[in-house]
């Protein structure tokens, strides 16, 4: 391909050159300094807030959860699906960690990877599903959605006595309780408000950081969420990487359903019970769009955690279950509209400096 | 002097890293018809949606009928008498054509819809233009050019005094484009005025009695009379300095190479019968037909999205079946520019380097398909710079781009791709001279290195300018071969006679 | 003779049409089910009080189907359906218990009060131009709130006999609450399909910014949609409010899946632009049925979910895999892309 | 609260019969949280059997925070913002059986007294102090047979209860069964509907369904659960039939229904109790006062079954129960000095 096009000579150098917005007009960094500014009104109005073992370790763990939740519906949102099962997934992923150890008597990394593969092996089955029918996504995953509800309580019900796998094998309870206090380099221990069940939100979102932000696979997955028809015609292989985008989700909330389970203790039906509606919110708040073509993982933690501090500011400061609901919303509203007007004063500045 | 209807000075719109009207004047007087030039990117749409109170001016002021206004929504703008065809198609998918047409004044006793009273007003403008279209189709199964003419015919029917057309005909064929300007004059006779964007200076020249040339949202000419400027003062003035067309490279083809693609008694689901053609290394074949002819339809069946009902489809001497535009890409190395960009071309709310550099990802990906963003903008920018890409940065979104650099953006895509084989479909809609020029050059070049280019579009000096064999379809058939002997006046002459051969025999 | 044939042939090709839609495929289940059914119970489900029964529960996924479907059409989710209706039933009923209020005050004023809070939501939308799924996820917390403020954990009973028995009462065996959901469906389909404000509605969804062009805010059409949307949950509120033995703070919960279910199964698309009056209702249908094979059969219910699963994944690939056949053989060009 | 029986009446005099070394010296630093699973009318008297507590004992603080929302990660957060707060004693309902000693493990580690009030964990630990709850089973058992007895000792039965996979409803599912099985095949089980508790349509719905598929065979009806039994009442008159329903718990729709004879009886449980002798216990627990001379010990606190007969009085009988309960545990229990 040599061709000899010559370079138009009328486009001023500083019209191509350098980025279209400045950083700070970013929404993650507006939802960063929302979770910072809350984090410290609570803190300065009840100074428990700051209280590392009994607030923030929850409080982290409770994020730490609930962000790969949010995860596992960023990656069906990717490409513009849903995955109304998400929570479904995460307790028909965890029921065969809890059989692994129940009935197989695994040790807990066999039982996590029979875990995730489960998850995976039902959202890849989703997906292929959308991909070969075209049926929209919301139908699929609802029907998956019964039909593992039934499935999962039909398993406990068959398999246990008291509809929960109790086994628990060397290590899960560590992963419950334990901290970066409890790894130390010499005389240095990290902080005891950070749960060690984190390792696996962070290499969550390692993973899908590099996956997104980095590869060609995620970068296809995304152009297919974008504009399906376009993406096809550009020769990706949209029914692929839908199929990809469900396993993802399948695996991710499986993972969740594990991290629930050791976090609460036994491998029960009722895992994920919760998942759906946390695993919209943290995803959209963290600038995802439900139309697909734009995810951020970095968004996705830091929504799930806006909530979360607001909950747990409402808790310490004893609000009754008449009002937490109440001012959950309002705050959550409050605290978007301001931000909200923060994106736009800064793109009129943008523009009047332009 | 003719009454000055719309007038307006200094106004300034000015988007994030862009100022893209920077100070334009514009006189608009009853009885004319206005030509609005620039190059992409000058500013032209962004002139034409402040006028019609889509965008709100950062400066500037407005008058109408020598009174000062102010158009805060279109509706406003509708109201005071000021119709527009936007550049991009704007129907609503799901409704029919008479709805969409009679959209901004729905007929309706009591607030209740009247349906029926729909179809005539539309039927009305739609044979002005002279469209056969069932009005009670919805138009997500109308073709492009098809949308456009509803689009046309929905202007008419606000019956406003000013009609702004933007780019009305950048995807009609001749027939079409020349009842549209049967209709613009008749509309400029009963006192209206109408200000014609167009790419196409043949047209403009042909239609237009008063001119206004925009340079960087400047305007470098102001509501001058077009009689005393030249085809190429004007696109001194668009460009910005003397414009001269160079010759292109002579350029033979050897008829003797086994063709890369060979379509022989093709027919399929869609309608075609009976469907033989081939391209050979290095040339370039031209598919055309009036509107509707099927040439798009006829690419995507090959491209394995339509069925291929009977004849075979050979790739290099071998039979193919396509399955995919995927497996038209890495299979068979076969890229499709497609016709469609908004809807199939460009990925309007992705960065301009995703969109880019879509087909080339595979290539560019290292171990666990990592792809250097540092080399993905690299790619990206050098197309960028081959195709004068007019952006404010690689990580802008498509859909904030002028039109022609959209249509610029789709086609680079493919240039990168290093395709063994180019299907082209209306590769120039939208695009200003220069570039369209710089895009028949490169098509060219593209050919004189031996890549064989399948090429579709509507307009016919194009056609002449580039196609080695012209292939007439109609109805879905093919009519008729001629070699090109680039003459224009000899050409078309044969080319409609084909077209028309096949009317008579169905009358 | 001609024409008679051609009309004929018209006929033939708008039916051939029908048979591929997603309401005909509905039509089917629903025929079907209630044959199998009737079967089943030995001839007792057709019978009168079986089919005021069945009826009488069908009010509430209609209704509040259509609410969404509505949010749905320009393009917009409604989260609060559940909440709003929660709240909206509570109020009457403790309007009514606790202070008093007349039957029809209570009912007026629960209708204006969530047509109101659809109309605040859309304001909220359009005003800070946060995503809709945010906002009325917001609406719906601080709705759950102020329903559990109202009427704490209690069940609220004491109030007027009149709306009770118009809740459960059924000339001819047809319950005046379904009589009210098909009203409204009727009258929403009218508006949608004949009136320039619905038009509007759907002009907005299929294509924002043509719709704006053409000079139609799609902003007052969010506000309108989430207005009516409010409306027709406070209408289902009221029929639960008539027909349940009690508000509590429970009422409302099992409505945001079902909402999404009707309209969608109903074949509305959630990218807005699209309605599917009579497809929502049997949707509606559909899910009722399930009910009533569950409780004929003496289903465990988890059994009921693993087959409801299952059997609409089946039918769902099954019916496209045969669309596809039958557009693949007929139809011309399917667009090509992905799933949405 | 409207009809919350009024557990305030006789809780200072009853401190006075308590066992020697059982009166608490000084409870002023004992904060105590109750803690439900959630939102449900059965633990409403725990908040003014808790609020009297603290007066009669003069302690610290009582509070009752019901914002756990029946999802034990919400629950097990709340337990430690309220250790947080300053609360040093929990009397827990565990929304999840199983998984609620883990739970209690924590807290009990931090050196806090814990009771599981209300339920009990599910399997044979309990790593609380101990465990003051109605025996499920009992009380489905006896509802159960309440059932049977209404219906004359024969005929079919349904039993309607929550959520399927949950220790409890196991639990329940076994004492109706058992009934049942005890009527020697007289009575007949039709079925056992699950799931239905989630809300008051569902349950209506289902209930309805069921009469109209059922309704002739069915001559009685036991709920376990709250939602069920409102709807099943309303149901069954409407329908028109003659089956008998048995309820649970007194909330006020479920004590109007037995009066106007909509529903044959209830079985009664007694949480008022649990909050009472539950706060009190925690207090000497957290004082250190006393210790548990059995850690993990479960306490039946009560049921009883309610007709008509005895529906203005059956307060007394769970009074009675409650001051038994207190030297029970005073005298058993509980290692005091
Ligand atoms: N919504 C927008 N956001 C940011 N920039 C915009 C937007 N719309 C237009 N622009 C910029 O404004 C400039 C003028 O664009 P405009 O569409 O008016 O060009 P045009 O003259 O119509 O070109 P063409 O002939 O290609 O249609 C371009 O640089 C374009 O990128
Ligand atoms: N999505 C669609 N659904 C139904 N009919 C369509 C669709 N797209 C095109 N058609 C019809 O198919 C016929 C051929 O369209 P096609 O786009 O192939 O024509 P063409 O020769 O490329 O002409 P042009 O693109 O200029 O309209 C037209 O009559 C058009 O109405
Ligand atoms: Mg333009
Ligand atoms: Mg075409």
């Amino acid at each position: 391909m040599t061709t000899s096009v010559s370079p138009p000579d009328t486009v001023p150098k500083e019209r191509t050159a350098g980025h279209r917005m400045p950083f700070w007009v970013n929404q993650r960094l507006g939802l960063l300094v929302l979770v910072i500014a809350l984090s410290v009104l609570f803190g300065v109005v009840r100074p428990a807030f700051l209280d590392q073992r009994l607030v923030l370790f929850p409080l982290l763990r409770d994020v730490a959860t609930l962000t790969v939740v949010a995860l596992a519906q960023m990656a069906a949102l990717s490409v513009g699906h849903m995955n109304l099962a998400v929570g479904r997934m995460a307790a028909f992923g965890a029921m065969f960690a809890g059989i692994g150890y129940d009935k197989l008597h695994l040790p807990m990394q066999a039982g996590l990877l029979l875990c995730l593969a489960a998850g995976a092996a039902i959202g890849a089955v989703t997906g292929w599903l959308i991909a070969r029918t075209g049926v929209s996504s919301f139908v699929v995953t609802l029907a998956t959605d019964f039909a593992l509800l039934g499935l999962v309580s039909l398993m406990y019900s068959a398999l246990t006595e008291d509809a929960a796998f109790t086994t628990r094998p060397a290590g899960v309870d560590a992963l419950r309780s334990y901290s970066l206090a409890d790894i130390c380099a010499g005389p240095v221990c990290g902080s005891p408000a950070v749960p060690q069940l984190a390792q696996f939100t962070v290499l969550a979102m390692l993973g899908l950081g590099f996956l997104y932000g980095g590869t060609r696979v995620g970068r296809e997955l995304l152009l297919t969420g974008a504009n399906p028809a376009a993406a096809e015609l550009s020769g990706i292989p949209t029914g692929r990487r839908v199929l990809l985008a469900h396993t993802l989700s399948g695996l991710l909330a499986a993972l969740a359903g594990f991290m629930a389970a050791a976090g609460t203790g036994t491998f029960r039906a009722s895992i994920g019970d919760d998942f759906m509606l946390p695993s919209f919110l943290g995803a959209v708040l963290g600038g995802t769009l439900l139309t697909g073509g734009v995810v951020s993982v970095l968004g996705t933690l830091l929504g799930t955690a806006l909530v979360g501090v607001i909950r747990k500011g409402l808790d310490l400061l004893g609000v009754g279950l008449e009002s937490l609901n109440i001012y959950l919303g309002c705050i959550l509203l409050l605290a978007l509209s301001a931000d909200r007007i923060r994106t736009v004063v800064s793109y009129r500045k943008v523009v009047r400096s332009t | 002097m003719s009454a000055v209807l719309l007038e307006c000075h200094d106004l300034v719109k000015v988007f994030p890293g862009v100022r893209a009207l920077d100070g334009v004047g514009l006189r608009l007087t009853a009885g004319s018809v206005h030509a609005l030039l620039g190059e992409n990117g000058a500013g032209k749409s962004t002139l034409i949606k402040v006028l019609t109170g889509v965008h709100s001016p950062d400066g500037g002021t407005l008058t109408w009928c020598g009174e000062p206004v102010r158009l805060r929504s279109p509706l406003e703008a509708a109201r005071t008498g000021i119709g527009v065809v936007h550049q991009e198609r704007n129907l609503i998918p799901g409704f029919s054509v008479a709805e969409n047409i009679t959209l901004q004044k729905p007929p309706a006793r009591r607030g209740l819809v009247d349906h029926a009273a729909m179809t005539e007003p539309a039927v009305a403008c739609l044979t002005e233009l002279g469209v056969d279209l069932d009005p009670a189709r919805p138009v997500r199964e109308l073709s492009v050019a098809q949308q456009q003419l509803v689009e046309i015919a929905k202007a008419l029917h606000t019956e406003s005094r000013v009609l702004l057309l933007d780019e009305p005909t950048a995807s009609l064929s001749p027939e079409e484009t020349d009842r549209l300007f049967g209709v613009v004059r008749r509309l400029a006779g009963r006192g209206a005025c109408v200000v014609f964007v167009s790419h196409k200076l043949e047209e403009v020249f042909a239609l237009c009695d008063t001119v206004t040339v925009l340079r960087d949202g400047r305007s470098v000419l102001a509501s001058a009379p077009l009689a005393g400027h030249s085809h190429d003062d004007i696109v001194s003035l668009m460009v910005g300095r003397a414009h001269t067309a160079a010759g292109m490279r002579p350029r033979t083809v050897d008829r003797s190479a086994k063709p890369v693609l060979e379509l022989d008694g093709v027919a399929t689901a869609g309608g075609h019968r009976d469907i033989s053609l081939a391209v050979r290394p290095g040339e370039i074949v031209g598919l055309y037909g009036l509107v509707g002819a099927g040439r798009s339809e006829l690419v995507k069946a090959v491209l394995g999205l339509d069925r291929v009902t009977a004849g075979e489809v050979r790739v290099h001497g071998s039979p193919a079946r396509i399955r995919s535009p995927r497996q038209a890409l890495h299979e068979f190395g076969i890229g499709y520019v497609t016709e469609n960009r908004k809807e199939e071309g460009v990925f309007l709310e992705q960065p301009i380097v995703r969109n880019i550099t879509v087909t080339v990802w595979r290539r560019l990906a290292r171990a666990l398909g990592f792809v250097p963003a540092g080399e993905e903008r690299a790619v990206a920018q050098d197309l960028v710079d081959r195709l004068g890409i007019r952006i404010t940065g690689l990580g802008q979104h498509a859909g904030e781009l002028s039109g022609g650099n959209q249509q610029k953006v789709s086609l680079a895509k493919w240039l990168a791709a290093d395709t063994r084989l180019l299907v082209i479909d209306e590769p120039t809609v939208g695009v200003d001279v220069r570039t369209k020029r710089a895009f028949h050059e490169l098509i060219w070049d593209l050919a004189h290195d031996g890549l064989p280019i399948l090429l579709i579009s509507s307009d016919l000096a194009e056609m002449v300018t580039l196609a080695d064999r012209i292939v007439v379809m109609t109805g879905h058939r093919v009519r008729g071969e001629v070699d090109n002997d680039r003459d224009y006046d000899r050409m078309s002459g044969r080319i409609i006679r084909l077209i028309h051969d096949r009317d008579e025999v169905r009358s | 003779m001609s024409t008679m044939l051609d009309q004929q042939g018209r006929a033939a090709a708008v039916l051939r049409r029908f048979s591929r839609t997603t309401t005909a495929m509905l039509l089917l289940v629903v025929v079907a089910g209630a044959v199998a059914l009737e079967v089943a119970s030995s001839g007792s489900f057709f019978e009168g009080s079986s089919v005021r029964v069945f009826l009488q529960y069908l009010a509430t996924p209609i209704l509040i189907g259509l609410a969404q479907m509505v949010a749905l059409c320009v393009g917009q989710l409604n989260l609060a359906v559940g909440a709003l209706g929660g709240f909206t039933a509570c109020l009457t009923g403790v309007l009514m218990a606790d202070h008093g209020v007349p039957a029809v005050v209570a009912v007026g004023a629960g209708l204006v009060t969530a047509t109101a809070v659809g109309l605040v939501t859309g304001l909220a939308i359009v005003a800070t131009r946060i995503n809709g799924f945010i906002v009325t996820l917001a609406t719906m917390t601080i709705l759950l709130g102020a329903q559990y403020r109202l009427v704490g954990t209690r069940t609220v009973d004491g109030y007027s006999a009149t709306l009770r028995d118009l809740g459960s009462a059924a000339p001819l065996d047809i319950p005046l609450v379904f009589v009210t959901a098909i009203g409204a469906a009727v009258l929403l389909g009218a508006v949608m399909y004949r009136t320039v404000a619905g038009r509007r509605l759907l002009a907005a969804g299929g294509n924002p910014l043509a719709a704006r062009l053409s000079g139609i805010s799609t902003d007052r059409q969010i506000v309108a949609a989430h207005t009516l949307s409010g409306l027709l949950v406070g209408v289902a509120a009221v029929t639960a409010t008539a027909s349940l033995p009690g508000v509590n703070r429970s009422v409302g919960g099992d409505w945001l899946l079902p909402s999404f279910a009707a309209p969608i199964i109903g074949g509305v698309a959630l990218t807005g632009g699209s309605i599917a009056v009579f497809g929502t209702v049997l949707a509606a249908f559909v899910t009722r049925l399930i009910d009533a094979a569950r409780a004929q059969f003496s289903l465990d219910p988890s059994w009921v979910n693993l087959l409801i699963g299952l059997v609409v994944l089946g039918t769902v690939a099954g019916g496209h895999l045969h669309q596809t056949r039958l557009a693949r053989t007929t139809a011309p060009s399917p667009q090509p892309g992905g799933a949405r | 609260y409207r009809n919350a029986p009024a557990p305030a009446t006789g809780q200072a005099p009853t401190a006075g019969r308590a066992g020697a070394g059982a009166d608490l010296a000084d409870g002023s630093k004992t904060k105590v949280a109750l803690v439900p699973g959630g939102a449900h009318p059965y633990f409403q008297p725990w908040k003014t059997a808790g609020a009297a507590a603290k007066k009669a004992y003069g302690l610290g603080d009582v509070t009752f925070d019901e914002t756990a929302e029946w999802d034990q990660q919400k629950q097990n957060n709340l337990l430690s913002t309220l250790a947080a707060r300053g609360y040093n004693a929990f009397g827990v309902f565990g929304v999840s059986p199983t998984d609620i000693n883990t739970t209690f493990g924590d807290l009990t580690s931090q050196g806090f007294p814990v009771a599981s009030l209300g339920s009990c964990p599910a399997g044979n630990t309990d790593e609380a102090d101990f465990c003051l709850s109605t025996d499920v089973e009992l009380a489905a058992y006896k509802a159960a047979k309440a059932a049977i007895e209404a219906m004359g000792g024969k005929g079919t039965l349904v039993h309607l209860t929550g959520n399927n996979v949950d220790a409890n409803t196991q639990l329940r599912i076994k004492g109706v069964a058992r009934a049942v099985k005890e009527s020697g095949g007289k009575v007949r089980l039709l079925q056992t509907v699950t799931d239905i508790d989630t809300d008051l349509q569902t349950a209506q719905k289902a209930v309805s369904d069921l009469m109209a598929a059922k309704g002739g065979q069915i001559t009685g009806i036991v709920a376990t659960a709250y939602n069920p039994a409102v709807a099943a009442a309303d149901a069954v008159r409407s329908s028109g039939s003659k089956a008998k329903v048995v309820a649970i718990d007194d909330d006020a729709k479920i004590l109007s229904g037995i009066r106007q004879g909509t529903v044959t009886a209830t079985v009664v449980q007694n949480p008022a109790g649990q909050a009472e002798i539950g706060v009190w216990a925690l207090a000497l627990l957290q004082t250190k006062q006393c210790a548990m001379r059995d850690p993990g010990v479960k306490v039946d606190s009560g049921s009883f079954v309610v007709t008509k007969a005895n529906v203005t009085g059956y307060d007394q009988a769970r009074q009675a129960k409650t001051r038994q309960l207190k030297t029970e545990f005073a005298d058993k229990y509980l290692a005091c000095g």
